[in-house]
């Protein structure tokens, strides 16, 4: 295990009461929590050298676009794209919405089929629902196994010469699942498909290399890995971003305006209309530099000791259910359980006056919660600056929910 | 706050027995209320004689508190009269501090005194989280009565 | 005039020095300066009270959610609008694209006409290209009068009954000017069609009243009304948003998903898809907060002040050409100038060396550039933390930039 | 910084007063260039005999940068070989600090020595900023000869 507890101070809300206890946060599959050095970034841009990018004729915007562009070098460089590859955008969803609309809408026909995962996020289901009306296409789900794990020999199957898009996340929100995504693209690819990944959950919390899982698409957001809310990454393959129509009209995006068309300006910027979250790009490009410092194998390997130690002693709890795999090799610290039969909105409240933050509900992946017969369960998650005495007072808790229940 | 005073013992009876807890044969009235974001999900359905409640069914999945509250609601409108309900209605929105008063002055220490059974509800009050959960009943019914006009 | 002197030291960016002067910001049409109260909302909610929104079952995302749904009521309060008519997104030009996709998109039909102006800025134009194009409907175009007004007589000989939509801006970026809303949204209305106003000019300067103006959408950015980017308003009147499919689909923003379709969350829910902005939702409250207690009559009338004394004393200089109304009532702080045969640009580098920062280009409106026969002009604009010393040495630098080309 | 080395004499003169600045017959090879964020417009047409640039023209819109280094190029490139034009874009880039020079050292202070009259643009160096305005041309250049081929 790579002990990480040294950074805890590097979180101020860490320091936080919640409820008369200090508070645990166990719910950054939601959201993550921001480390000093990436709220000063922000800060800091807003004190010294804010200016809009891409645009003035001075040094302070001058200043302000080479911090943003430096920030998508970053981030470029984290999943091992080129820089032109890299568009900025609000988020998952946004990133997602952008291909299913740009890609989709031009490309998708009747008869065409979609293939996604019963195990995807509503972000990765709702956009395809949204371009199907327009289009005519069809969405198929593979399902997953009775380990969990996604049906990959399903999923082959499946696969006919009429699914144009395959699109899957490369770690469940719920399940904590990590799919074989470069098998799963070579499928999609020999099948003639694109792949597109929702790698929200993956991103942050492990090595991501799109030319290693040879992703056409990958989409990710800021704020769950350390950076701020407001802003998110579609990655794309230089030549599908270039033959790719943009989804959103506006400024810096067009290389001109006539009255009734335009031509667009080079990748990336043909993706990022109007003003974009400069800000937040430079507070991005900070968490990356974070996350860099720390290392992706020991971020990965710490959340995999906390995972082991959470999966060991939640197992030990009476009438307590894990949703997903118990081999920590393959899966995320994403935990859904429910407790006996009480309620996981219950569990939540009975943790939250502990101080201790769950999550509890569908997780926006309602096709999944009915698949598990789980209409809600509830949810812990870890990142880099939780320890084992978190998924202690966890564990005490979910004790004391049994306790208030009456469960024998 | 305690979790002692939310999670009270007759919570807990009609979250794991509830109520009126089959469905009519034919409705006169019926609605269905979820909330998305917990994922809640309350059936309503009546039936009227005149102007009174002659039968009730509270169905649904969802946490101990909506659960409950649409168990205990069910006890408590049944046999009562349109108007008689409107009053119940007010009075636990009062309780939940969702509606003011602009008759009686509520004791915060016991905001449900004028209740009966219902009573066992106010500690939600002090859960604002939760105060959607108690109410969506409370909503679906007032869409049943509607739906059995 | 009201004096706002006293508010620059609540700007640290104005402390800072640039190419050896103090910074004089004069680009405040592109993006704004922030005061410390923004920055220390956006730090004090990561510090503080950070959590996803609408989601968690504990008391910090309860927290999160009412700062960001008070930061809602306090921007709609500032336009005069109910809280559910406002969804927050990404910024005025993602606003009108949800405009334009989510109504345009699903109304439109060949035959139908768009009716925009001469003065519009790319974000309020390539919008209506782009679903024009899956449309079929037409774009046509109000022109202005020889003093830069809109020219409404025009306006309304074009608004016959296959225009549709009707779109503008409430203030010129480029010409200053401040166009009859309220009236053409009644012409608008009387010919059946839809009033659509860009307020990104708008908002930052002057009392907006959505109810005054009868505008049917509005949209409008943070950042250029000193609050942070990554986020943008969208107001519609209630019924117009209930009736309006969602333009971008995901979580948050739903009631129900199944496999193959999904139902919608009540307004503005419905269109916020995914994690939102939310501390910059929380930044934009604070941003209204301050300029609240500013009161908008104070900035409006300081700008009126600074404007009129900077075309007084611009117009004073020989070969200098200033496009935009010369009446202060009808106009904003943009001013849009040509020096002799001085580029535009390097006006700016001249300006720029000594401290002034001021945009040069077509300002995102090649159309309205084209049609002035400026492909690029200079721009200086103001706000709340400019002083008449700025336009002082504003004009000083122009002097210098006449030397240095030796324009006699 | 300075604004006098930034727009020395020469330049203005270029700006003022384009050379080779009206359109060719029928051009061998054309190519048009643009930088949509600060709108300057170039045009670079070219008649070739053999490999040599047999006639030129530099025609644009746009700021002193730009068009004086349009000017300037189309005298320089007038009359020479592909191969010679080729060396001459390579230095040119070394002197904007867009390349860097494998063979010869840079004096900091003369990046431009090599390059004759167009050493007046080496003052564009300092202005990160304007770089693209005085590059416009050159990529222009390099896709009329693409063109011409
Ligand atoms: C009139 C007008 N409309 C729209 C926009 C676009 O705003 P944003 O870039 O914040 O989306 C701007 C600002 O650039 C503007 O001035
Ligand atoms: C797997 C997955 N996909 C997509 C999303 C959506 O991300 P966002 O809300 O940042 O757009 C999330 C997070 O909620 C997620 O966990």
């Amino acid at each position: 295990m790579t002990d990480l507890a040294h950074i805890r101070s590097d979180f101020p809300i860490l320091q936080e009461e919640m409820n008369g206890h200090p508070l645990i946060y166990l719910d950054s599959a939601a959201t993550s929590q921001k480390p000093t050095a990436v709220i000063d970034a922000i800060s800091g841009f807003y004190q010294k050298t804010n200016a809009n990018v891409h645009r003035g004729a001075y040094t302070l915007s001058d200043t302000a676009t080479d911090l943003y562009e430096e920030a998508r070098a970053r981030v470029a460089g984290f999943i091992n794209a080129d820089r032109r590859e890299v568009a900025f955008n609000r988020g998952t969803t946004s990133a997602l919405n952008q291909v299913a609309y740009g890609w989709g809408l031009n490309n998708l026909e009747p008869g065409d089929k979609v293939l996604l995962s019963l195990m995807e996020h509503h972000a990765n289901i709702v956009p395809w629902q949204l371009v199907s009306r327009h289009t005519g296409a069809e969405l198929i789900y593979a399902p997953y196994t009775d380990s969990y794990a996604l049906d990959v020999d399903a999923l082959e199957s499946l696969l006919d010469e009429n699914v144009k898009v395959v699109s899957i996340t490369a770690m469940s929100n719920v399940l904590g699942t990590i799919n074989p995504i470069r098998h799963i693209a070579d499928a999609a690819h020999r099948a003639g498909a694109l792949m597109v990944v929702d790698a929200a959950q993956a991103v942050p919390h492990m090595t991501v290399d799109v030319k290693q899982m040879d992703a056409d698409f990958l989409a990710f957001s800021g704020h769950k890995m350390l950076g701020p809310t407001g802003i998110g990454v579609l990655y794309g393959k230089l030549d599908l971003l270039e033959a790719m129509e943009p989804a959103e009209g506006g400024g810096e995006m067009i290389s001109d305006v006539q009255l009734d068309s335009s031509t667009w300006a080079e990748v990336p910027h043909k993706f990022e209309a109007g003003t974009p979250p400069i800000a937040e790009a430079i507070g991005l490009g900070a968490a990356v530099e974070y996350l860099e410092k720390l290392g992706m194998e020991a971020v990965r390997s710490h959340e995999i000791d906390l995972t082991a130690y959470a999966l060991d002693r939640l197992g030990a709890i009476q009438d307590l259910t894990i949703y997903g795999p118990t081999d920590v090799e393959t899966r995320g610290g994403a935990v859904a359980f429910t407790l006996a039969d009480i309620h996981p909105h219950d569990i939540a409240t009975i943790l939250d006056q502990q101080g201790i933050a769950i999550r509890a509900g569908h997780h926006c992946a309602r096709p999944l919660a009915r698949s598990l017969k789980a209409p809600a369960t509830a949810r812990a998650s870890f990142y880099v600056y939780n320890i084992r005495s978190d998924v202690d007072a966890l564990v005490d808790g979910l004790e004391k929910a049994r306790e208030i229940f009456g469960v024998a | 706050m305690s979790l002692n005073e939310l999670y009270r013992e007759v919570i807990l009876d009609h979250y794991r027995a509830p109520r009126h807890h089959n469905h009519l044969d034919s409705p006169d009235g019926s609605a269905q209320g979820n909330n998305p974001l917990c994922g809640d999900e309350v059936t309503i359905e009546l039936n009227l004689n005149g102007d009174r409640v002659s039968d009730v069914a509270a169905i649904g999945v969802g946490c101990s508190i909506s659960q409950a509250s649409a168990s205990m609601m069910s006890e408590a409108v049944f046999g009562k009269t349109r108007e008689e309900i409107d009053e119940l209605v007010r009075k636990f929105k009062v309780m939940m501090a969702i509606e003011e008063s602009a008759e009686e002055v509520v004791d915060p220490d016991r905001p449900g005194s004028a209740l009966g059974d219902l009573e066992a509800l106010q500690g939600v009050r002090k859960f604002p989280v939760r105060i959607k959960c108690a109410d969506l009943p409370w909503i679906t019914l007032e869409q049943a009565l509607e739906s059995a006009e």
